[in-house]
């Protein structure tokens, strides 16, 4: 919906209330979550209701971009349907990394796949797909900080 | 509750493979199958269920309208990879509600090849952005439990070499072929360290089973198997990962839904992991059923890896697993995949395994699970 | 068997139309709503069942997400059109049969613009040939039923006119719009005679349920309605030639499923239609509705016409039928379809239908007819 | 099945077992049909069991050619999907043809929309229809014999 929305040039973020843009020309991003005032936990993306205990007194939170490689694989295949990373594909990692704010999220892992272990240091980035001529994402991914918190 | 007064009576199945059969085909072999197992005919069953994920609306009227006229209600199940118990599930409900006594339950499934179309589960960003392979899921399960506790490639690759093996035996099996060590370990990776030869085959087939009661049956004669506990449940909250999660709590940690589910269905049996003679399990890759081992209580935590690579799971072990050759070589033609570990399950309590028994096989379990964490389990006896 | 001790405690609607709104979003709208109306929190919820027809795997379990974790089984139920009669009946033979006792059947469809895809139903072969048009088999059987009885196109707008004028006093309807008999018959033919202004739209909506046995719904109070009787069945060979038909005996001719359905409901309820005081039928055409009088027993074979006509099937009327619109004007989301029927006799039966109300409603019939013959019947005490 | 097994000129019946041409120009056909010895109940197309009783004891035979109109209607929009008929399109009629074997037959009706009565006398006629450039089907459809049985 809200890439109809845009003109051809502008970029609509990948899922809406998931990633926001800090930066004219995307270069910095901040994922989107939100904490529920009743128990405490934290969602990806801008919910209405709280998936653990269905509360909906919700506050919108940045999830911070600093976080651990909790575990990951590295994709060896295209993925099926609409996937719209490099072409001819390329091999490229997938983790789940832990965010100090209280979540882990699945994310693509920038960077050489023969390097990723569990506990590195990640941070997020900014990720542009480009869908067909007109339509533009602002995705995100994870790529290596330096460092082990392992 | 107990539903101990409820029993299989006839258990039937179309083999597991890639067939030009259409499903209609398929389904109406595995219920003619079961029917004549059971000693009955189409006009003794009362009601009908089949599972299926992929096949279209009303599929389970079109298939058993092979079988001849009938009014009986039929309905379309699902559950995702559970969804054959979930029917199963209706079917005892059904039968305990005293509505009906005698119940046909079919699973088919004829499955597109290569990767599931992703729009299934998974949303459009989560597609664009390449987080749609059900494999990759699957192993950050197993990438951390080998960080944790020292799983290697060789114990993950055992389970695959024992899967393969054991179908060899095995009419209903897709592959029905050995491998070696050295050829798993050398399949390509799919993700790792998932290789090739170490996960499920979306293939097509069919199960069927007629459930009745135990009242029924002992009127009939015939060689039925109670079922002991028939348990359907989804993930709790930050239970699981599995795909399509996008995220997961870092706070809490629910027990996770195999663990979940099999400890419900011991309750209700009133029995343990050591009362069980044999089980078929969700090994939607060679990782998973190491995990399942921890999961339903063959052995501790972080203890898997060593159990299989010990040889305990094999059909000669002390907990025989997947002797079907499981979904690794068996396949799994979702709908159909956990009737048809039951269909083996009554194959091994009546001791008609052939060369893949399990000597005096006396209790069994099966075990699925799948998108959404919907988890299955169901307990035997005979 | 008798259902008499199962309850409605709590009923809940999105309305049907087209919204922008996820099948999620109209999902927890309408469970939410019938949770508060049952006066019940999500974790008193013992297990669920979505019905859809539409909706891809899973769905209830994902839509059900977000009314927090849980780890009940949710199961995804599919009969056709007769899927939501399908899935409350699931309801009521899990708690009969004593394994849970309040349950949660949840209807969602968002179905797609225009002609339903035709590959759901019709073969190959059929679609090339064009005889894949839902109205194309609806048609012929008015044809045939205005050779033998002589029943006019003018009766059969009368059904439009009247259900469209009934849903301009209620909220949940798609039209919401008095259209004139001129009007009506105005209105380009679809499939002669039917008329784009005489058949269902197929649209989006929720509707949900909360099931509970009498026993529970007493100690908590709130204003439970009894479900006297809840009936699926499908068609008999040869006794039915709804799409996708493609024969039909021209030597046997069974009892149909809608009379055979409604017989059993009222056989189950111990009544007859005369004891009925309101029902909500499939007004899948204008014309379905007036086969349904005859079918239900509400008149003799080809008095449906004029019955109509006499305006006795009008709220004033002595069998006041589709009180809320009916499909053709509140519209048919599938999956939603017969639990929104039910939802608006739970709202006639405790006095809460407005404008729209009949006076003293006691008992009430919701019907719901389908592809492959697909039926079922709810009756409903209060 | 049978379409991609035939050269790009040959025409295959629109379905297995349901039509069959009596001449190589495909001027004439035969509908086929099963009867149960069973039950004697007859059924479209060539099936391996009957739809009545179950039973797979059963004979082959032709459903015959001329039968009588039971009832009809017009369809007046495109029907959706791959309907391989005139484009644009043409509103057409479709009816349920009782045959003299036991059987009503759905079957797409040549001929004037506005001519079709309950009782016509109907005959079986060959329908040839093209799927983009290599694929031709042998259907059928029923067309006005004059007279009526009414
Ligand atoms: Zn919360
Ligand atoms: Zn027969």
């Amino acid at each position: 919906m809200q890439a109809e929305s845009t003109a051809a040039s502008a970029v609509a973020p990948i899922n809406d209330g998931m990633v926001r843009s800090l930066d004219p020309a995307h270069g910095q991003i901040e994922l989107l979550g939100s904490r529920c005032a009743t128990c405490g936990e934290v969602s990806l993306g801008t919910n209405a209701v709280c998936l653990n205990c269905g509360g909906d007194n919700i506050e919108s939170i940045a999830l911070g971009s600093e976080g651990t490689l909790w575990t990951f694989t590295v994709v060896r295949h295209r993925p099926p349907g609409n996937y719209l990373g490099p072409d001819p594909f390329e091999p490229f990692g997938v983790g789940l990394v832990e965010l100090p704010s209280g979540l882990r999220v699945m994310t693509p892992l920038d960077g050489d796949i023969s390097t990723f272990r569990i506990g590195d240091k990640v941070r997020l980035a900014p990720w542009l797909l480009r869908e067909g001529e007109d339509r533009r994402w602002l995705a995100f991914r994870f790529t290596a900080a330096g460092g082990s918190a392992a | 509750m107990n539903d101990s007064d409820i029993v299989i009576l006839g258990a039937g199945i179309h083999p597991f493979g890639r067939f030009d059969a259409s499903a209609q085909d398929l389904g109406a072999h595995a219920a003619r199958a079961a029917l004549a197992d059971a000693g009955l005919a189409w006009s003794d069953i009362e009601a009908a269920y089949l599972s299926r994920m992929y096949l279209p609306a009303t599929s389970g009227a079109r298939i058993l309208r092979r079988l001849g006229g009938t009014d009986i209600p039929i309905v379309d199940v699902e559950a995702a990879c559970a969804s054959g118990g979930a029917a199963l599930r209706q079917a005892v409900l059904a039968i305990r509600s005293q509505d009906v006594e005698t119940v046909l339950v079919l699973g088919v499934e004829k499955m597109p090849r290569g990767f599931m179309d992703p729009s299934m589960i998974y949303s459009p960003w989560q597609i664009r952005m390449g987080m749609s392979m059900n494999p990759a899921y699957w192993s950050m399960r197993a990438m951390r439990h080998m960080h944790d506790y020292g799983t290697t490639q060789s114990q993950i690759a055992r389970v695959a070499w024992k899967n393969h093996r054991n179908s060899v035996h095995n009419p209903n099996a897709m592959y029905r072929k050995e491998f070696s060590m050295e050829e798993i370990l050398a399949s390509p990776l799919v993700c790792d360290p998932i290789r090739r030869l170490e996960i499920c085959a979306p293939n097509d087939g069919a199960a069927a089973l007629v459930v009745t009661t135990g009242r029924r049956a002992r009127q009939l004669g015939g060689n039925p198997v109670t079922i002991a506990a028939c348990i359907h449940t989804i993930a709790r909250y930050s239970a699981d990962f599995r795909c399509p999660a996008d995220s997961m709590s870092a706070t809490i940690e629910n027990t996770g839904p195999t663990a979940l589910t099999a400890r419900k269905a011991y309750e209700t049996a009133a029995i343990g992991p050591d009362d069980i003679d044999c089980f078929e399990v969700q090994d939607t890759d060679a990782f998973c059923e190491i995990e399942i081992y921890e999961e339903i209580g063959l052995c501790g935590l972080g203890q898997g890896g060593p159990l299989v690579e010990a040889g305990h799971t094999d059909i000669g072990g002390r907990y025989p697993v997947n002797m079907s050759g499981g979904l690794i070589s068996k396949g799994e033609p979702v709908g159909a995949s956990h009737l048809g570990q039951v269909v083996e399950l009554v194959g091994q309590l009546r001791g008609q395994a052939g060369a893949r028994q399990v000597a005096d096989a006396r209790t069994a379990m099966a075990h699925v699970l799948g998108a959404g964490g919907n988890c299955a389990v169901t307990i035997l006896r005979h």
